[in-house]
Parts: C-alpha cells; structure tokens; sequence
C-alpha cells in the first residue's frame, strides 16, 4: 500500500550503464519510506551494490530520477555531494576502511569531517565500537584485524552519525552466526528509533528470521517486492513494480 | 546530526589536524627525505648560482679595473686642445680618471717599466709624446670610450688591451646569458620535480583519498594536510638549504679568498637576513604551489 | 581414527603472536591427510584466517613445527617461499586481485608465475572460469565487478595451478545461495580427485549439508575436532587434541 | 603441477612479459612522463655543463694565446749566452714558440706600435734592448716559464702580462674546481630524483607486489617489469635530451659563433655518435640502478 507521505528514497525509471557497458539497472522503480527496512535480494551481480552506489552517488544514473530525503541526487552539484554523503551512514561490501588509521580513528574520521565537536566525538566513538563489539581493538589499525572485525569497524563508521539513512551491503558476509544476529538486532534497533534502512544481503537466515519487506533484483530489474518477505520468492504481498 | 556548514574549531580538531600532518608527513620518512632534499638541492643550487652570478660580474670588472686606456697626444699639440681634451673628459659620465701625463713622466715610466733596458742617457731629447691616462667606471665602456676621444682634435692615437678587453667583453656578454637560462631551467626543473614527488605521494594514497571522499570528506578537508605537508617539505629545505650555504661560506669562503686574493669578495653587499627570507619563501611557495596542484588533478578524478 | 600416512598438513605445537601482542593462535596441533575436507570454523577473530595464513607463510609461526606436504614452513628460506606457494591454492578473504589485470590476466598470473607454457595456459584459464561461472567477465577488472564475482574469480585463481592443497577463507561469504552451493558442489568435486581442501567459513548452511571433519577453534585454540561435523557443535566424534 | 624451477621461454611469455612492462609504462602517463622528464633535463644540463666546461676552457687558451713573454736580455750579453738561451728555450717542452729579435727590429716595432709618437730621429743610437718573444703551448706554464727564463744568464728582465694572466689563471682553476663539484651534485640529484621517482612508482604498487608475492612470484619474477620501466625511463628521457642538445646546437650555435667569433668553436672535437651513445648508456644506467634498489628495498619487507 502506498502512503502518500513523500518518500526518504525514491528511485523513478533509473537506469545504469558503466562506461564498459554493463547495464547494471535497467528501469528501477522504487519507493522507500522513513523508517522503512528494506532487504535488498538477488544473486550476484545483479545490481544490488549498483543500486547503494547510486543513492551516495559514487555511480551516476545514467537515466531516470532519484530522491534521497528530498535532495535530487542524480542532478546534485558535485560541491554539494560530501554533504549528502554526511547524512547516509554506509556499510561498503569491501569496507573501505582507512589502512593508515586506527579503527578508532577510522570511525572519528566519518565525524570529524562534518565538522562535529571534539567533545562529541570522544563520547560518541567510543559508543558506537561498544555497540559492534570491537572496544577492545581501537587502537589497532585494519591490517591487524580479521576480517569480520573489520567488517564491524565499517558497521561502526556508519552508524557514528546517527544517520537519517543506513546504506548496508552484505553487512554480515564475514561474521559469524552470533555476531549475525547481534549486528541485525542492532541494525533492527536503529530502525525503530526511526531510521530508514536499506540491506543487500545474501544471508537467507537473516531475511527470513527478520520478515522485513524484501527487494528482489533480478538482472537490473526489481522482480519481486514483499512486504513480509523470505530470502526465497515466498508468502508474502507480491507487488512487482517494474521489470 | 551535525551542520556541515558550521565549522566550529577546537582545540582537539587543531590538534587532530597537526597529529594529521605530522602523521602523514612521518609516515613516509624516504619520501620526505627525498622531497626535502630536492628542495634543498635545488634551493642550495639556486643559492650557488646567484652568488657565482655575482662574484663573475665582480670578478670580471676587477680583471679589467686596471684596464685604462692611454690617449697620445700630438707632439704639435697646442696647451687650448689639451684644455678641451681635459674638459671633454671630464664632462663624460663613463669616465672614472683622466690624468695628464707630461712626456717626462712618460719616459720614467718607461725607463722604469723596461727597468733601464732603454738607455736614457742616448737620448738627446725626450722621444715620448704627452698623454692622458683614463679609466672608465664599466669596462663595458671601454671601446666607445676609446672611440670618441680618437675623434677629439689633438689626439694622436688611442690605445688599451684592445683585442682582450674586447674578447672578455663578449665573454661576459654570453655568460651572462647563458646564465639566465640556466635560472629558467632550474626552476622550472624544481618545480616538475616537487609536483612530481607530491603528485606520487597523493598517487600512492589514491585509494585513501577515494575512501575519505565516500565519507563525506571536501575537497578542502583532504587536500589541507597534503598542501601543509607540501610546506612544510619546502620550508625544511628552503631551511636546509640555507644551512648548507651558511655551512659552505664558512668552510670554503677562506680558500675562496685565498685562490683569488685579487678580488674583494667580502665586499659584496648581501643582507643575509633577507636572502634567508627569500630562499625560505621560494621553498614555501614552491611546496605548497606544487601540492595544490598535485592533489587538485587527484580530486578531480 | 588416525592414519599412518604422512600428513599433508601438520601443526605441532603451534603458537602465533603477532607484533602487537595478539596471540592469535595459542599450541595449535592438528593433522589433516592428503584426500581430506576440513571445515575450519569459529567465531569472528579466533584464528582462522591466522592458522592458514601460517600455511602458505604470510605469517611465521611464533613457536611449533609446521608441516605442509613435506616442507617444513616455519624453517623455510625466504628464498624457497614463492615455490611453496605455487603448490597452494589459496582463496584469500579479502581475495587480493591485482586491480590492473583483468580477470583473465589475474588468473592467468598465477599460473605464468610458475613458468606454464603460454598453450597450457589458454586452455587452463578459461575452463576455471567457467567452472566458477565468470566465463562472460574474463575481459574486465575488478573494480568492474560485483563482490560476489570478484569471489569468484579468486577461487578459479586458487584453482588454475591444479594445487595440491587449496585453502579457502570465506569463500562463499560475497555469493548468494545458488553460487554458494555451486562452489561447495566444486570444492568437493575437487576434493574427490584427490586434492586436499581445508575451508575456513561462518556459513552454517554449508558445513551441515556438507556433514565433513569440523575444526573448531575459540580464542585461538582448537576446542573440537569431529569427523562428521555441523556448525554448532552437534553429535559428530569428538576428539579435542589440545586447547 | 608445473615444476617452477624449469623456466621455458615461449613467444606467448615473451609477449606477456613485453605487454606487462607497456602497461605499466603507459598507465600513469603522468608519472612517466615526469620521470622522463627529469631524466631529460638531467641529462640535458649534464650536456650543456660538458659543452661549457669544454668552451671555457677553449676559451681561456684562446684569450690567453697571445700572451707571450718577453725576455729582454743585458746589454752586454755575449753571442755564446744568446745561443746558449735559444736552446734552453728550444729544448722546454712547455714552450711553443721561441723568437730572437734584435734591438733593431724592437725599436722598428716601437716605433709601429706608438705609431710615430718616438721621434726616432732624435736618436743618435738604438736604446732598446735585444729580446726573445716566447709562446707556451698553454696559458698555464707561463708564470712557471718566467720563473726559469730569468734564472739564464744574459737575460735582463723577463715581461709579460703578470697580472692579467695571473688572475686569468686563478679565476680559471676555480671555475674548474666548481664545475666539478657542480657535475658531483648534479649527479647525486639525478639519481635521488629517479631514484625517489620509481620507488614512489612502487610503493604506489605495493599492495600488487605483495600479492603477487602471495600467489607465488619470485622476486626476480616482480622486479623485471619495474627495471625495464627504469630502462625504459632512462633511455628515452636520455634521447629526449639528446634531441634537446642537438636542437640547441642547430638553433644557438650561429648566435654563439656570432657573438664570439674568435673561438674557433667548430674546430671542437667532439665525436657525436659517442657521445649520443655515452649519454643514452648514463640514462639507461640511472634508470636500471635506481629500479633496482628501489623495487628491492619494497620486496624485502
Ligand atoms: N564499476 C563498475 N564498472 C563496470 N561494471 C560494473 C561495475 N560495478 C559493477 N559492475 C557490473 O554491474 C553488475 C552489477 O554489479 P553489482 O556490484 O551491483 O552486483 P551485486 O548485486 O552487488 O552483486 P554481489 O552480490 O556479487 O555483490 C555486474 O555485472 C558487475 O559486473
Ligand atoms: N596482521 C595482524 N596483526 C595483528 N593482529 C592480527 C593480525 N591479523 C589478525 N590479527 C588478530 O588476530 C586475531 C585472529 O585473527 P584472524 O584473522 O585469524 O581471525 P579469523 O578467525 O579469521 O576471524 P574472521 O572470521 O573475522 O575472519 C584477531 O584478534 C585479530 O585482531
Ligand atoms: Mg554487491
Ligand atoms: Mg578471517
């Protein structure tokens, strides 16, 4: 069911073409509202990281319209896109993880360049690594972590600005079942204090157990889209958008 | 959520962003090393460069600050033309001395030049014509000098070192410029290779740059700590440099003088607080000019 | 029951201590026999990636004797390294592609490094890549790929030499369940020719449709040890041999 | 399994190895195109130094060829002790030229020389002295000639220009001792430059080399590629410079002749195709040892 309330992400007929020609969306319509949680499904190489990219504009849409919480990313000035990014929190697939800092200053970093107090930033660092578990490992730098600790440093980053949306892809690829399940209750708490989430996942446990709307892609196209989805085309509300 | 558009400094932001630098710049020691040192090289270079400038044209004046030119006087010439001559040679501005030198003295200089090879006492009469005896404030002047009295009534003819005075003119002439050129180069080859080293600096640190982008980072917040670093490479060896020189005025300045007593090399007037101020300010201007640059073409992509 | 055969794999003892003071691995003895499919799992940063990193010396052992396929690795000479290595098969977690080689060329590399005759590799490289299904990406590099392809290519990588050990970390942690499935039907296609696989993963799914030897380890030691393991630590034999 | 000891040469790795060092060459244009930049400038003022250095010294015997001595000698000296001198002036090997003239031409060549300014009528006998006119092969011995000329009997008074020459002399052994301290540096620059150029190169690489080295590559097997770039590098920057010099020589040599038109430059001996060949071999030999240590120093850890 549509609400009329404007939506916190919007994408209307956006298709993607990389320079070496790869369609990597084809026509996406899709809508997602404040506070929504959203899974975002599909095998790989199906356009799912393609489609984050595109909301913090590290790709541009080749065609189509996108809103992110009421900025028309897809026409942003280039000046004006490090303040768009400073309102996403994002949880890259490779991490992206500064290899000169230390994971404290890693996740500082996202806060100290908008400009936030120091005061702020000693407090709410050491926060957000207690909330990923890694509290323990501030000080040691990405080259000297496994890699689901690195992968909870990135998570960490993300979150340090309580941002209004989270952008998380494949977020618990190198975690194991416990941290899983830890990382998605987080994840569901941050939703409830109202931000908007948006997950591409290959972890069937985590959609299934959590019963979230899921986006499914299918070769650029969004195929299927549930309200109370299982990773697998299942049960709930089918209402295909586009394809 | 925080209001990017509010900077508010503090101290542990100051702080923050020296610990950045000083991070950065420590991390890669070789790099630096090198970067400063071509600085240094470069500046010590430049530095050499003026100051052998300089001591050429001293020296070169003081080769030929002996050089006089000796106008002969016709032995039919009356005491009004000697007037004029004295006059006109003193009205000249490239003329440094003139002096009169009767034909008496001329002889005793002779006599004493070829020390008593000439026997005087042969002579019935003075052979030797009167002359004057002239300097001029350039040697550059010299030959027009020497031209335009060869024209005054009187005047016999008019003799100097023609054919070395000329040769060392031209000498000078072309060093002079080649020497310009070799300035041009220097600093052009400075620059390519401080924008170079920093360029690979930035280069090697695309990926962080990319990383630090994705997180919201401007342009400005990443390229400050690279142009800081650039200034500092330029101030250090600008720094550097100036040691270097100090040190080699020191140790080579005496057999300096000792090779070349003849020229009065401590005279040459050099505010050495200036010339520091200027050598530290190309290595500043240079650092940072080619850092901003460098990090620009990077933040573009 | 143990065999015995030599070893192809051998921990004696083994104890690792990193510069920083981790002791990632603490008296670690294992054997694992030519033919055998080991699971290695455990919690997020209890060693994992730290015991096969041992194997194909990135890491050197603080204390133990390790024995790979004859070769003593903790004595071996800088100089020898390259050589142990191209009898390896390694999936690296964070898959270490050369980002300005194409697939192809990735692939091809670490067979050109052992000095393959140029025939042998045109014929290898693309039937690995199909194995894996990346056939239609061998031009492109991989900052052209999705993460799960990348996965991909770094297992035909692992693949094209023929080793006769292939280690895996986290192989499957980028790639939806059809390719996850796909890649554990190769891994232990592979494993039936004779080739000794040793995997190291947080997915569940995997290790219990699998039902192989199960290698636990907790903060850096071995706590079980079953030949017919799960995940969760089920009805499998347990052995624990040290910790 | 491949037996990695057997290395088998093939095309296919040949053309392997040939598109690897291309790629790397061509991917960072920028980079190379500095790096063959500096080699070029390097190079090209190390040309211009040698070509100075030749020049001046050219030069400075030129300016000097026509000093010579004169050997004035006694009044009284006797027709043994003249011959006696001509010998001893026939058999030093420094001296070029050795010349008697009789009093009678030396006052016909005073007379010339102040051009009727001596009345020579008014005298009843010759008062100059006979004298011998000496040439050295070069400017530098004729102090030391002097010296010993006016130790031989029957010889008065030995004359040239002292001071000027002098001075020549000791401004030209200090130019020298600069010039080579000047080429000393300019060397170590241009080795720390392309040096510090391609270990940035590397270490811009050094996530690639570590993998590489993980999937089984030997050394020898990472740095080929990256000491062929250096050679690369060098020998390209090393024609450039060429280019550049004969260029130069094309455009400015008639302005030089122009402006110096008594040395005799294009009588200089200078063999081109050596020494095209001995500055490519300099630049091919930075390239290749800067490589070298550079990509070893990031192999090793
Ligand atoms: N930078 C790029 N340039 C060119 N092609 C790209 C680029 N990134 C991705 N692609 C291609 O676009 C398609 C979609 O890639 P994308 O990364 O969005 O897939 P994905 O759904 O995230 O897959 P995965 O689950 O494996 O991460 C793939 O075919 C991929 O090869
Ligand atoms: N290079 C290193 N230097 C220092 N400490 C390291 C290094 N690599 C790993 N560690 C530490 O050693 C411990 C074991 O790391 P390891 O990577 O082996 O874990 P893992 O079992 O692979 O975890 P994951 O499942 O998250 O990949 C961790 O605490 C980690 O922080
Ligand atoms: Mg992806
Ligand atoms: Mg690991």
């Amino acid at each position: 069911m549509k609400s009329p309330l404007p939506a916190m992400i919007s994408l209307r007929g956006v298709t993607l073409v990389y320079p070496n020609g790869v369609r990597a969306l084809d026509n996406v319509n899709l809508e997602i509202e404040k506070g929504d949680f959203v899974f975002l499904v599909g095998d790989s190489g199906t356009g799912k990281s393609s489609l984050l990219r595109l909301l913090y504009r590290e790709a541009r849409s080749t065609a189509g319209e996108i809103v992110v919480d009421g900025i028309r990313v897809d026409r942003l000035r280039r000046k004006r896109v490090p303040a768009l990014r400073r309102h996403l929190g994002v949880v890259f697939q490779d991490f992206k993880l500064l290899v000169d800092k230390t994971v404290w200053e890693n996740v500082a970093f996202a806060m100290q360049v908008t400009g936030a107090h120091t005061r702020d930033v000693m407090r709410q660092v050491p926060r957000v690594l207690d909330l990923v578990g890694l509290s323990h490992k501030s000080r040691m730098y990405p080259g000297e972590l496994s890699g689901g600790e690195q992968q909870r440093a990135a998570i960490a980053r993300a979150l340090v600005n309580n941002p209004k949306i989270l952008l998380c892809d494949e977020p618990t690829g190198n975690l194991d079942p416990a941290n899983t399940t830890e990382i998605t209750a987080l994840l569901q708490r941050i939703n409830l204090k109202g931000t908007t989430v948006v997950v591409a996942t290959h972890n069937q446990a985590v959609v299934d157990r959590m019963r979230r709307r899921v986006v499914r892609l299918s070769d650029g196209r969004i195929t299927a889209d549930e309200e109370r989805g299982y990773y697998y085309l299942g049960l709930g509300q089918t209402q295909v958008l586009s394809g | 959520m925080k209001n990017g558009a509010t900077i508010i400094l503090d101290w542990g932001k100051l702080k923050f962003f020296l610990g950045e630098v000083l991070r950065n710049f420590s991390r890669n020691t070789g790099m630096q090393v090198t970067a400063i040192g071509t600085v240094a090289i470069t500046i010590v270079l430049l530095g050499l460069f003026l100051f052998v400038r300089g001591a050429l044209a001293d020296v070169g004046s003081r080769l030929l600050d002996q050089i006089e030119v000796s106008a002969y006087l016709r032995t039919d010439v009356t005491p009004a033309q000697v007037t004029a001559i004295a006059h006109f040679l003193a009205e000249d501005p490239r003329i440094a001395s003139a002096r009169f030198v009767p034909k008496k003295q001329a002889l005793a200089e002779l006599r004493e030049r070829t020390k008593g090879t000439i026997d005087t006492a042969l002579l019935t009469e003075n052979p030797l014509p009167d002359k004057f005896r002239i300097k001029t404030h350039v040697p550059d002047d010299v030959p027009a000098v020497a031209a335009s009295i060869r024209r005054l009534s009187g005047v016999d003819n008019v003799v100097y070192g023609q054919k070395i005075v000329q040769r060392l003119l031209q000498l000078g002439a072309v060093l002079r410029r080649i020497g310009i050129a070799v300035i041009v180069v220097f600093f052009a080859v400075a620059g390519i290779i401080i924008s170079n080293t920093i360029r690979l600096t930035v280069f090697a640190r695309r990926r962080e740059i990319a990383i630090m982008q994705l997180v919201g980072a401007t342009g400005t917040y990443i390229r400050l700590p690279f142009i800081c670093e650039g200034l500092l490479d330029g101030v250090i060896g600008a720094l550097l440099a100036v040691a270097l020189l100090a040190a080699a005025r020191i140790a080579l300045w005496p057999r300096l003088l000792e090779a070349l007593p003849w020229v009065q090399l401590a005279g040459m007037p050099v505010d050495a607080r200036l010339l520091v101020a200027q050598l530290v300010a190309v290595g500043a201007a240079i650092g940072v000019v080619a850092s901003w640059i460098s990090v620009g073409r990077h933040l573009r992509t």
